[in-house]
């Protein structure tokens, strides 16, 4: 039993009017389980919900979007990464020079609560921002930033990459750059979680994102949806 | 009923015992507003309560039927001791419901029901608690309302009648039950003296069929033309206490004389 | 407190709930909490001063809301009923969304606004917190006090006409007191809910308590741990506020039957 | 899409799913506070009639459920309950059970509700005058009838303002129910604005559709508040 | 005063007059209520208005203090004509105040505000309105509750005070405004007959001040005493009026003799 979050995290899970799943995640979670021989269903449980249906045994894995970092692996078990976006700082136009602590000196930067992100910014800027915002969704933070509330906003290139296409964000904002790597936070990646100690199913989870890699599944499906690779290196 | 205390006349006492008070006590708080009153009514008995304003009357009418939690003494209604508990509160919830039944009470501020018009109000314990048809009960309601002067006032609700219109509801509510017995709280007080006159008659056509009242009046006129018996509060004790012709013919306290004297 | 603790079953309850928290303390993971507890205090801080001003701020607002739908003429009652309907028919969430996003990125489109000296506090989220806040908690209380007022009894103000009160007055002295001492427990609930109603602001960036619980449950994905703390916090100040509403309400003493 | 494909009944329009989601909201709004009402009633009872223990113990329930949100309660009782039986069955020997998200849901929203009416309704019983009940037991009405037939009906009318916040609250807490995968009214707004992108439209709908619950229940509890209100005169009427 | 329609004495009129009622109509929806009632009093008299229950007393009451809305009429305070709109309504709300802080009403049903004890009740409009300084007015209500025999219950709350407590503490509420005029609707309802001597004395003090009272009373005796007119009403209209002495000894109208009949 596969766990997704019904709130819909376009391009990689959502549900339509209709009520089926779709998005890159969902095709490489059935690719995952297929190659692997595996039955599974898709859950959706509530973002809050989520840990809570794991480890009471609801569900088996979540594989939605999860970032893994080192507190989370305290708690829970993560499989190898299977995506893996480079991160961006989008800023107003000609506010910030670069995608650095100096660049950012004094300016207000935006990010979404709880993700890697946020954890960069306040290790690499809290220094010599002016403040670091936390909103409870990236679009929200994106607002503000066309609104000259905030001068900047940190998050991952595709993400920015579809607000920077759209009208206003095209108006107000460009795109500064990627920001320096940072294996510690940056470097990990999306996981499938697994609960402590089911190692069965995250070895069999791993062994599925190895299989569809090498033998090109993972390439046609990202192809569908992005134009470049998100696997990151 | 027999005057205990100053039983002067010995009466035929085959009539049986409707209501009997036992030392009664009530304190509210440190303040103690009843210092052990006794009384017996006996069946067709009217027993007047009167008093100076504060000394207990309403309060001992109220314990009778546990209203108020007494903090002490020993109350009997048609023979039947009420069951206490230690802290004077009744331990049957049922029996204290069924003897209430039995006891129609008219209150000093009447109390109407706000949401219900007169009819409704006088037709509520009859048909929702005694089970009466309703039919029935509309019909007798109708020929009180109507006995007290109030038959066009029946769909109007109670903000919208004058004092002694809501006095003539509430009494006509108490009767509408036909109780064993009735406690009324100074019926007459809002009433012009050609009611209070229909009111004596109400009292006594009830007394001559049997039933017991206990009222308390301010009216000194009215007591003594409608009472067996007539008692004299003062401070929560009885002071005097006896039948009509003789307490207020002949008062033995200082005080009841006091009292009586800017009636005169 | 002697005199509270004397009888039983409060010794009892005492004991049961210290049980409670030992078995917390002991059984749970509370690793997280040193590198977040300064979050945690000024999350709190904000929950409580949040709290505190937007309740006294909408009370404010929705005496005169009720007054004027339950007395008032018809063009302030209609506004009046308008207003209150629309906030208690919307979500807070939306409210709070139309405030900040619509309102508030309104300002940054005139540049003198964007030069004024008031610019930055327009641009902080804050301000946008306490009126959604405030408009929401006005809204609600002003369909409560509306109840209130409608249900003193009218020989109550009659009293006080018949002596020559003037208007004014015998609102302040008579029919407010009285209408208020009848909705005291449902205005101590509403503050409560109130309070609960804080976190929608996360959405806005303000940050509170909630907002730091949830961070910690997604940054370590620690299920029960933060929100027991948050559970605490918020009993704490519940319990002021019910005990603060519980004084008002003893101040006068009712007959009950 | 237009706005009003992108509010079509039929997929990929997602106008069906916001009026499914408005089904199970109400749904569950209804089912919370009719769970509310009565724990409240009986709460309210308790805490004027009830003795120093009952009293003392809904002051914790009434303190306690309310200051707790509701999202701890849920996950509790959905999966800290449901795990900690199941745990016990399997020690048994016996199958693991899963209880209903829209029945948990429902018992949690329920519980709190039942706080917050408790106090509604215990400040509505203590303003009806104390002669009017008085009167109904001197004349030996059982408690149950007199709760019945008159402090309840009396206490209305204080009551009906609080009481109806409680149900708008209720309709719009129903959120809470997507932590359990129920799909409510919130939840579908959010998905159809996420997914699509157009924010504004769907929050504009749920919006009006909330109103429109608001409409519908203002002039019901208006309609019962004037009921409650007969034989009560004007509070303004009478010279000013 | 002057018995307009009956006047039978030729009075020495040089006292000013304080309360005059000229052709005073009320209808509540389409029942009429008062039926055009005119009186005078000037000031130190004291009117007695008696009549049967419903007549429309306290009505009649009300209206001269603009509690009920006049359907018709003209109302005259201290020489004052009260300005009325089309509909009856007072014109000016500064006016209506200005002259209601001169009138004591003292009402059927009390009104005492519940959530005030029984001297913050007291003192509420001489402190808050009157301005009187607040150690000045509550010496004062200490006296009035003192004469009234209510100084030990100055703490309480109405909620917990017995009937004639309530009435006796919105009398004192009432003087401690020190009205020029009194309105008493059945004043001594509640009061024993002790009571209802000491109120009788507070109210021929006041005459002898020079104050006017209008009273509304069921107990003819009480009225007799204290009246210097005594007005008789009938289904809204003044049936007959005149010296008390004159009324009750020689009464003409057949009603009014019916009505006094269960008197004698
Ligand atoms: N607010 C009201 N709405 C409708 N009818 C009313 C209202 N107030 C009084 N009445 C009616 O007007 C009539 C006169 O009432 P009023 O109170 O003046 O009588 P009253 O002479 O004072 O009688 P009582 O001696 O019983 O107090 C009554 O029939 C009463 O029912
Ligand atoms: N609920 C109460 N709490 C506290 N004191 C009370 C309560 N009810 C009555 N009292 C006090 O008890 C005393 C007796 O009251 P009660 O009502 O029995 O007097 P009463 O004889 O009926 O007087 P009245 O003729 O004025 O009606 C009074 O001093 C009163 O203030
Ligand atoms: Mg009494
Ligand atoms: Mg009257």
């Amino acid at each position: 039993k596969v766990g997704m979050a019904p709130e819909p995290y376009p391009p990689f899970a959502s549900m339509d009017a209709s009520g089926k799943w779709v998005g890159w995640e969902i095709e490489i979670v059935d690719a995952i389980f297929k190659s692997q021989g595996m039955e599974y269903t898709i859950v959706p449980v509530a973002w809050d919900g989520i840990i809570p249906a794991l480890t009471s045994g609801q569900i088996d894995t979540i594989m939605n979007s999860m970032s893994i970092t080192d507190e989370r692996l305290r708690t829970i078990d993560f499989s190898d990464k299977y995506y893996n976006t480079p991160t961006v700082i989008v800023a107003a136009k000609g506010a910030v020079a670069s995608p650095d602590a100096e660049g950012l000196a004094g300016k207000i930067i935006g990010v979404q609560v709880s993700t890697v992100h946020q954890n960069y910014a306040e290790k690499y800027f809290a220094g010599s921002a002016a403040e670091i915002k936390t909103y409870q969704t990236q679009d929200e933070a994106n607002q503000d930033l066309v609104a000259g509330r905030i001068d900047a906003v940190q998050a991952d290139s595709i993400a920015l990459d579809a607000f920077l296409a759209t009208e206003a964000g095209a108006a107000c904002c460009e795109l500064v750059g990627a920001v320096k790597d940072d294996p510690e936070i940056l470097g990990r990646g999306v996981g499938a979680g697994v609960r402590k100690g089911d190692d069965a199913l995250r070895e069999a989870i791993n062994a599925g994102i190895k299989a569809i890699r090498a033998d090109g599944t993972y390439d046609a499906i990202t192809a569908k949806y992005f134009a470049s690779s998100i696997y990151g290196d | 009923m027999t005057g205990t205390t100053n039983g002067v006349q010995a009466q035929p006492a085959e009539r049986p015992e409707a209501i009997a008070v036992r030392d009664l006590r009530k304190s509210f708080g440190s303040h103690e507003v009843l210092k052990g009153v006794s009384m017996r009514a006996c069946e067709g008995d009217v027993v007047a309560i009167i008093g100076g304003s504060g000394s207990g009357k309403s309060t001992m009418l109220r314990c009778i039927n546990f209203l108020e939690t007494p903090s002490g003494g020993e109350i009997t209604i048609g023979g039947e001791r009420v069951e206490m508990r230690p802290d004077g509160s009744p331990a049957s919830r049922r029996q204290i419901e069924r003897l209430r039944q039995s006891l129609g009470m008219v209150f000093q501020s009447f109390n109407l029901w706000t949401h219900k018009t007169v009819l409704e109000n006088l037709i509520e314990v009859p048909v929702h608690v005694l089970k009466v048809p309703r039919a029935e009960a509309e019909a007798r309601a109708r020929k009180l309302l109507d006995r007290v002067g109030l038959a066009e006032k029946e769909g109007a609700y109670p903000a919208f009648l004058s004092g002694g219109q809501q006095q003539r509801a509430a009494i006509a509510r108490a009767l509408c039950m036909e109780p064993r017995a009735m406690l009324f709280d100074e019926p007459t007080s809002a009433l012009d003296p050609e009611l209070v006159g229909e009111v004596l008659a109400v009292i006594r056509a009830l007394a001559d069929e049997g039933r017991t009242m206990i009222l308390v009046t301010h009216e000194m006129k009215f007591a003594r033309e409608v009472a067996s018996h007539v008692i004299y509060l003062f401070n929560g004790q009885i002071e005097e206490e006896g039948p009509p012709e003789r307490l207020f013919g002949a008062p033995r306290s200082e005080r009841l004389k006091q009292f009586l004297k800017s009636v005169a | 407190m002697i005199a509270f603790l004397r009888p039983r079953h409060r010794q009892v309850l005492l004991v049961a709930g210290a049980a409670l928290v030992a078995w917390c303390i002991h059984a749970l993971d509370w690793s997280w909490l040193p590198a977040y507890w300064p979050l945690f205090l000024r999350g709190i801080w904000a929950t409580v001063w949040l709290t505190a001003l937007t309740t006294v701020l909408g009370l404010v607002l929705a005496i005169p809301l009720g007054f004027a739908q339950a007395a008032g003429p018809w063009f302030l009652a209609w506004p009046a009923l308008a207003f209150c309907t629309i906030i208690r028919g919307t979500p807070l969430l939306l409210q709070i969304w139309l405030i900040y996003y619509g309102l508030g990125s309104l300002f940054p489109q005139f540049p003198w606004i964007r030069q004024s000296d008031l610019w930055p506090i327009l641009r902080q989220a804050w301000p946008y917190a306490v009126l959604a806040l405030t408009l929401s908690y006005a809204g609600y209380e002003g369909e409560v006090m509306r109840g209130a007022f409608k249900s003193v009894p009218r020989g109550q103000l009659e009293a006080a006409r018949a002596m020559g009160m003037p208007r004014l007055t015998l609102f302040r002295r008579i029919w407010l007191p009285q209408a208020l001492r009848k909705v005291l427990p449902t205005l101590s609930g509403e503050t409560v809910l109130q309070m609960k109603a804080t976190p929608l602001v996360a959405t806005i960036t303000v940050v509170e308590t909630y907002a730091v619980a949830s961070r910690v449950r997604q940054d370590t994905f620690i299920v029960y741990e933060p929100l027991l703390l948050l559970a605490v916090v918020y009993l704490a100040i519940a319990a002021v506020i019910v005990l603060v509403f519980r004084h008002f309400e003893r101040m006068v003493p009712t007959r009950t039957a | 899409m237009s706005t009003l494909e992108l509010l079509a009944l039929q997929p990929p329009g997602w106008g069906g799913n916001l009026l499914r989601g408005l089904a199970n909201s109400i749904q569950i709004a209804v089912g919370a506070y009719g769970l509310g009402l009565a724990i409240g009633t009986a709460g309210a009872y308790g805490k004027i009639y009830g003795g120093p223990v009952l009293r003392d113990l809904l002051e914790v329930y009434t303190t306690v459920v309310r200051a707790v949100p509701e999202l701890i309660l849920i996950l509790i009782l959905y999966f800290g309950l449901t795990d900690l039986v199941n745990q016990i069955l399997v020690e048994m020997g016996r199958d693991r059970i899963q209880i209903s998200g829209v029945i948990a849901g429902i018992a949690v929203l329920g519980v709190v509700q039942g706080a917050y009416s408790t106090e509604v309704l215990r400040g509505a019983i203590l303003a009806v005058p104390h002669g009017q009940i008085e009167a109904a037991r001197a004349m030996g009405m059982p408690a149950g009838m007199l709760a019945r037939r008159i402090t309840l009906p009396l206490m209305l009318g204080n009551a009906i303002p609080g009481l109806a916040n409680l149900w708008l609250i209720a309709t719009k807490d129903t959120a809470l129910l997507a932590v359990v995968g129920f799909s409510e009214l919130t939840l579908e707004t959010r998905q159809a604005a996420g997914t699509t992108k157009a924010y504004f439209t769907f929050f504009m709908a749920a919006g009006a559709i909330y109103l429109a619950i608001t409409l519908l229940s203002q002039w019901g509890f208006a309609r019962a508040e004037r009921w409650a209100r007969r034989g009560e005169p004007a509070v303004a009427a009478g010279a000013r």
